[in-house]
């Protein structure tokens, strides 16, 4: 149909295979190492599955010499899942925070059910 | 593409190639036609008959509010009534209605194509949608839904009934309408006529394009959603369900991530309407054409991020809440300078009254009222109070039954002659028209009232306080039935005579209108070259088709 | 502009409801002004330009950069001032004193019952002390509710697993509504609850021995009143026919086939045990979904209800 | 590109009538891919972020949940995925340059790691459910550990079986490409089918990489 089909030869697609393996090696053996924090290791996971899926978009799908409107549309719907993820994730992590002594939301934190004194130090945010 | 050629007469389609479409073919091969114009008619009559079932719910919901406490049904009724009405309101009229059904029928025309891009994916999509509303009957019939047209849980997870079965006809909906959506915006993107670049296309073109884009980005979060909402009823996974550890606010999350772009998949169309309509009926060029093709575009982009608005009563954080606030004032601006270019379009044109003009100054005023109490509402302190009451239900009727209806009638209206090559009774029209407008705003007005003094939605009973109003509501909702009883009158009237719409009716200058009524099978004998710009009244007119006549 | 505001609002029972009525008003008069220019020239256009003769060309008027800037930035900067100012009300409205009265408020279906202080409870009624700021502590037992109090111009959703906390303070004693405004369901829309703003003698009788209203009630009358109150109407009907419980109509004296296969004879200490301890006897046909009313409801109440069973015959 | 370079036969065989000539169509058809592509996207994507906050009140029970889950079995299945990925690949680079028997071999192939896929997707289903671990209420794994690892059961289920399906769709696909292969349907001037399916089942592939380490390698 036109050039791009053939200008990413064999060799292109060969190369990118293995540098997809030698990255999942990589994933799974950083799991097995600790880095400190449980994010830590999520986020070094998600930073090489963020590069293998780079590898695939690029080579695999022809995005590098692809119209560019396909590619703009795949990081649009990026773009837009990020929206999607960030709100509920502000809203969530803020859900206590922003006026001091404000509406408190508090987890499930075992309900004073009896007699509450008059004013309580308000109760540390629980979060699990 | 400057190398197109011609398609000459003979070639492949030799024998149709001149017959009307709607002539074409037997009655059962529609069922399997791939031709938009075909698809668009189908689409019109499914959605119209559901249309009449959702307004027959909304008229047993106002009849059991005539007067408080039981008037005509059980609670559990009424509930199961409000609803079926809001949830077939929306997920099988309002969404299909413009771009599915009109959208088809005119798109390609207006870009000078033969078809869509994928016609086989457009009867697909149709029938996907046959069965999504094939689906949802079947969930009315054997016991109906009581959860309200949001779903929220935990009640929609605990609560009796096929409320699995409603959701997956909402899930198979949904595919409709993203199939509709990638179609048209592989249809705008690629196909259209040589010489109609961006800044020529019509403004309904950059209306259902904007509209596909949320269609293609937000919907499969709804279908997501749905899903979990069935995983959680089938397996009690537990996501969405505080008593298994979930949070019901991120139900509300995931819902209006699609449900509030939703509101701009139903209303961006009909502000493409409105767009064609008042230049072509003042005979005007547009004024802000790029601006107001822009505009569409941007409130498509700012609708992803304004759907907490919802849910500021909800338990989500005054942090969230501040910034949704925020947002979803910034979507006033684009709509501003939509409503004032259109009425700077009709300055010193030369303005027919025609049905479908009428129609377009209805919505002008109807989504002023609809727009302008969606500021309040997105005022937190305010919203606070307004949250959950009939304020919220006056706003969305005005929104959707003032704004985007009246616009789908301003298009049926605009392109009844087009399709189906039969003008229909103006005189009629018009009286029509008067109740429609007379009846809506009795039914809706008085909302706001009881709204702001403390009324709450989805109430089967109410206080005595409250009767006066909900009475002219109910009143009003019966002239507004009258009105569609004489416009169903004079429309099927008009199917019984012979074709008699000239081609170009409005002395319309885009591409749709310069082909027969009702067109031919292939649109146009040949690919026309766009010679003028779509507005351009102010220079004699140069039609774009050889051989073009009114 | 009270009587507009009179006109569209309920009573303004708290500083914070007059700020709210402030900017509705407010926003009314500037949506009005924009709607009035909408509605004049959608009018007036039509009128004026109305086509006279057909086929004439008309002016290529299609651009007016000034005109552009102004309708959009004129609403921007009139939108902004609107955010900060509903966001400064709303976050005002939330900051509560330290030296609040906290009220735990249990909602489900479909019921509101408060637990005060000193550990008295009382259900669909609120008594809170003018001019003294209240904090309720709410959650729910089921599914989604909402604490509605027009007059205060305050609601919140009340979420099962969570507390969420609503701070007011009412300036205006007297008897106010409440509403459920979030939908949970068959009893929604009669999931009401009063607010008694309360003086503060008043607000101290009735801690101490339950609203003074109940003192003045004959019996029947307190019963029929409390079943109207206090939920049981809403699985108990009082024309003999079946709900979620038995009606209580004819009920007095009957004899009570029960679950187990025994029977009982339906008279004062078994309906104040089928009240206070619901389960013990669960009557055939019927599930035991009946809560226990212990510490809801205070004795003259039960007393009322005994009598006023007495009186359905 | 003029329309002259496709006068052959092939340009009238496969040429719908409303595309002018087969680029617009090429390019129009696999415009529509990507636009499907995105809303796949999005679609599992409105999983990730459920799981990923899910896993932010519960990290104790996600660790917990991803013990019972088999890190050798996944990188298998990795492995195979993105195998297949490349073959997929080398099938469309194939046909695009009529190596007709390259074309065949490299869909067979990948069709062969799609199936080691599936199996051994079918034997980690079939260990847990035999555990009784199974999403949300059914749930019955008898070793202990937080109640929420029935939440986290619920997700794995949902996304793998969803990316399950996806799988055997592509299968299905790539079965039928074969086929229509073997026939000799596909040329330098028409292959749409396999490049669009091609596309698609890279999209699968993309959401797997993401899957493997969210899943099985949380710790
Ligand atoms: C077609 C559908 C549609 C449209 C177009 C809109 C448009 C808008 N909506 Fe509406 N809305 C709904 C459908 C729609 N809505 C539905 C269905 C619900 C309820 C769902 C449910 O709960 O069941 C809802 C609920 C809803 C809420 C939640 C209320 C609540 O539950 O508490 C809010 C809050 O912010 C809101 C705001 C807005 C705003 C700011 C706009 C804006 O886009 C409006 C912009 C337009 C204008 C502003 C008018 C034109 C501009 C001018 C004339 C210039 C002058 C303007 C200014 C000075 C600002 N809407
Ligand atoms: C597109 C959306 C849409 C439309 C058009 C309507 C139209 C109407 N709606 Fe509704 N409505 C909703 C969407 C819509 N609604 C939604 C989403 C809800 C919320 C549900 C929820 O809370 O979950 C709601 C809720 C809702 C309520 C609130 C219920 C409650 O909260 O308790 C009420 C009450 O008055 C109401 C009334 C009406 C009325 C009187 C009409 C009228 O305008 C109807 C007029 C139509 C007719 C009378 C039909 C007549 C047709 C014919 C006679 C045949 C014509 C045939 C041809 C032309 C061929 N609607
Ligand atoms: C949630 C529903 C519910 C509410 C609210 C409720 N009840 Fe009941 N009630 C039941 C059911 C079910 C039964 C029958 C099963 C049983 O005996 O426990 C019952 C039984 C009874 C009985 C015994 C009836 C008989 O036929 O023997 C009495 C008396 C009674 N309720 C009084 C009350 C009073 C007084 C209230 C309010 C203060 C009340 N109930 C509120 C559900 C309810
Ligand atoms: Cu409780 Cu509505
Ligand atoms: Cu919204």
């Amino acid at each position: 149909m036109s050039e791009h089909a053939h200008s990413s030869g064999a060799r292109v697609y060969v190369l990118t295979l293995v540098a997809l393996l030698i990255l999942t090696g990589i994933t799974v053996g950083a799991s097995y190492i600790n880095f400190g924090s449980a994010s830590a290791n999520i986020i070094i996971a998600i930073a090489i599955a963020t590069v293998k899926v780079s590898l695939v978009a690029l080579f695999f799908m022809h995005l590098r010499h692809d119209n560019p409107l396909n590619a703009i549309i795949f990081i649009s719907s990026l773009i837009f899942l990020g929206i999607f993820l960030a709100f509920p994730l502000i809203d969530i992590q803020s859900r206590d925070k922003i006026i001091p002594n404000g509406l408190r939301v508090r987890e499930q934190v075992a309900a004073p059910k009896q007699a509450a004194p008059a004013a309580p130090a308000p109760a540390a945010p629980v979060h699990h | 593409m400057a190398d197109i050629v011609a398609t000459p007469k003979s070639q492949s389609h030799g024998d149709h190639y001149d017959v009307d479409y709607l002539n074409d073919g037997s009655l059962l091969s529609w069922l399997t036609t791939v031709d938009h114009k075909k698809l668009g008619v189908m689409y019109l009559w499914s959605i119209l008959f559901m249309f009449f079932l959702g307004g027959v719910f909304a008229l047993l919901v106002r009849l059991e509010l005539m007067n408080p406490g039981q008037t005509i049904m059980t609670a559990e009724q009424y509930n199961k009534a409000f609803t079926l009405h809001g949830a077939i309101m929306v997920f099988l009229v309002i969404i299909p209605s413009i771009p599915a059904a009109l959208g088809n029928f005119a798109l390609p025309l207006m870009l000078g194509a033969k078809d869509v891009a994928f016609p086989r994916l457009n009867l697909l999509s149709f029938w996907i949608y046959v069965t999504g509303a094939i689906i949802a009957t079947v969930a009315m019939v054997t016991g109906g839904v009581d959860t309200g047209w949001t779903f929220y849980t935990p009640y929609s997870t605990t609560t009796d009934g096929p409320v699995a079965l409603m959701t997956f006809a909402a899930f198979v909906l949904g595919f409709s309408s993203i199939l509709t959506g990638v179609n048209f915006v592989a249809t705008v993107h690629k196909l259209r006529a040589p010489g109609m670049g961006w800044f020529k296309m019509p403004l309904f073109v950059w209306g259902i394009y904007a509209t596909a884009i949320i269609q293609v980005l937000a919907t499969p979060v709804l279908a997501i959603t749905l899903l979990l909402l069935i995983f959680e009823r089938l397996f009690g996974v537990g996501v969405f369900d505080p008593k298994l550890g979930g949070d019901p606010v991120l139900f509300q999350h995931f819902f209006w991530f699609y449900s509030h772009p939703a509101v701009y998949i139903m209303i961006l169309p009909g502000m493409a309407i409105i767009s064609e309509v008042i230049p072509t009926m003042s005979q005007k060029v547009f004024f802000g054409y790029k601006a107001t093709a822009f505009s569409s575009v941007a409130i498509a982009i700012v609708s992803f991020v304004v759907w907490g608005h919802h849910m500021f009563t909800s338990g989500q954080s005054q942090l969230a809440g501040a910034i949704f606030s925020f947002l979803t004032f910034l979507v006033g601006i684009p709509s501003a300078i939509k409503v004032f270019n259109w009425i700077t379009t009709m300055y010193k044109g030369s303005i027919s009254l025609a049905a479908p003009m009428l129609y377009a100054l209805m919505f002008l005023i109807l989504f002023g009222i609809g727009g302008l109490t969606g500021i309040f509402l997105g005022t937190m302190s305010v919203d606070i109070h307004l949250h959950d009451t009939y304020f919220v239900v006056a706003h969305f009727h005005y929104v959707m039954m003032g704004s985007t209806l009246i616009a789908f009638l301003a298009g049926l209206h605009f392109w009844w002659p087009k399709m189906f090559g039969r003008m229909y009774n103006e005189r009629a029209a018009q009286i029509a028209a008067f109740f429609v407008f007379i009846g809506f705003n009795a039914t809706f007005l008085p909302q706001f009232l009881l709204g702001s003094r403390g009324m709450p939605r989805r109430y089967y009973d109410y206080l005595p306080e409250f009767t006066f109003l909900h009475q002219v509501s109910t009143v009003g909702s019966w002239l507004l039935g009258l009105g569609f009883v004489i416009m169903a009158g004079y429309l099927f009237a008009s199917l019984r005579k012979k074709m008699d719409a000239p081609s170009n009716p409005w002395h319309a200058r885009t591409l749709d209108w310069q082909t027969s009524s009702p067109p031919i099978t292939h649109n146009f004998h040949e690919i026309p070259v766009l010679k003028q710009g779509p507005y351009d009244y102010f220079k004699p007119f140069e039609p774009s088709v050889e051989g073009y006549h009114e | 502009m009270n009587w507009l505001r009179d006109w569209m609002m309920p009573l303004a029972a708290s500083e914070h409801a007059k700020k709210v009525d402030d900017l509705y008003i407010f926003t009314f008069w500037l949506m009005l002004a924009f709607f009035i220019l909408i509605v004049y020239l959608t009018v007036l256009f039509p009128l004026k330009y109305k086509r006279k003769k057909e086929g004439v060309m008309t002016i290529n008027f299609s651009h007016n950069l000034a005109l552009e800037l102004a309708w959009s930035v004129i609403p921007l900067i009139l939108v902004i001032g609107l955010f900060f100012w509903g966001f400064n009300d709303y976050v005002e409205s939330r900051v509560h004193q330290n030296d609040a009265i906290e009220v735990h408020v249990t909602a489900n279906k479909w019921n509101w019952a408060f637990e005060y202080p000193d550990g008295s409870r009382s259900i669909k009624a609120l008594h809170v002390p003018v001019n003294k700021p209240v904090r309720l502590i709410l959650t729910s037992e089921d599914v989604l509710h909402a604490f509605f109090i027009p007059a205060l111009r305050t609601k919140t959703d009340v979420i099962p697993g969570r507390y969420v906390e609503l701070p007011f303070t009412a300036t205006v004693a007297g008897k106010h509504q409440v509403f459920c405004a979030e939908y949970c369901g068959r009893g929604h829309s009669g999931m009401f609850a009063e607010l008694y703003v309360d003086t503060p003698e008043q607000y101290e009788t009735f801690l101490k021995e339950g609203p003074e209203e109940f003192k003045a009630m004959p019996l029947v009358e307190l019963g029929k009143f409390t079943y109207n109150e206090a939920g049981c109407k809403s699985c108990h009907t009082i024309d003999g026919t079946k709900s979620e419980g038995p009606s209580f109509k004819n009920l007095w004296g009957k004899s009570e086939k029960l679950r187990d296969g025994s029977s009982v004879t339906v008279d004062e200490s078994y309906i104040r045990e089928s009240i206070l301890n619901p389960t013990a006897k669960v009557v055939a046909g019927y599930e035991p979904v009946m809560p226990s009313f212990q510490g809801l409801l205070r004795d003259r109440q039960i007393l009322g209800v005994i009598e006023y069973i007495k009186s359905l015959k | 590109m003029s329309s002259e370079s496709y006068g052959h036969a092939a340009e009238h065989a496969f040429r719908q009538h409303h595309f002018v000539n087969s680029e617009q169509q090429f390019d129009t058809s696999k415009l529509g891919m990507w636009l499907f592509l995105a809303t796949e996207i999005l679609m599992f994507g409105g999983l990730f972020v459920g799981f990923g906050l899910m896993q932010a009140n519960y990290p104790e029970a996600w660790v917990a949940g991803h013990h019972h889950l088999d890190r050798i079995m996944g990188s298998i299945n990795t492995v195979f995925l993105l195998c297949s990925s490349f073959t997929m690949v080398m099938a469309v680079h194939a046909s695009s340059t009529n190596q007709k028997s390259k074309t065949v071999l490299n869909l067979l192939a990948t069709l062969a790691f799609a199936g080691g896929f599936m199996v051994i997707k079918y034997f980690e289903y079939s260990h847990k459910f035999h555990e009784g671990i199974l999403p949300g209420r059914y749930f019955s794994y008898a070793g202990g550990g937080p109640p929420e690892q029935a939440m986290f059961f619920g997700f794995y289920f949902a996304m793998t079986g969803i990316h399950g399906v996806h799988v055997l769709i592509g299968m299905i696909l790539i079965a039928w490409l074969t086929i229509r292969a073997q026939r000799g349907e596909f040329s330098s001037a028409y292959y749409t089918p396999v490049d669009l399916i091609g596309l698609y089942w890279h999209l699968v592939d993309l959401i797997w990489i993401y899957l493997f380490p969210l899943l099985y390698l949380v710790s």
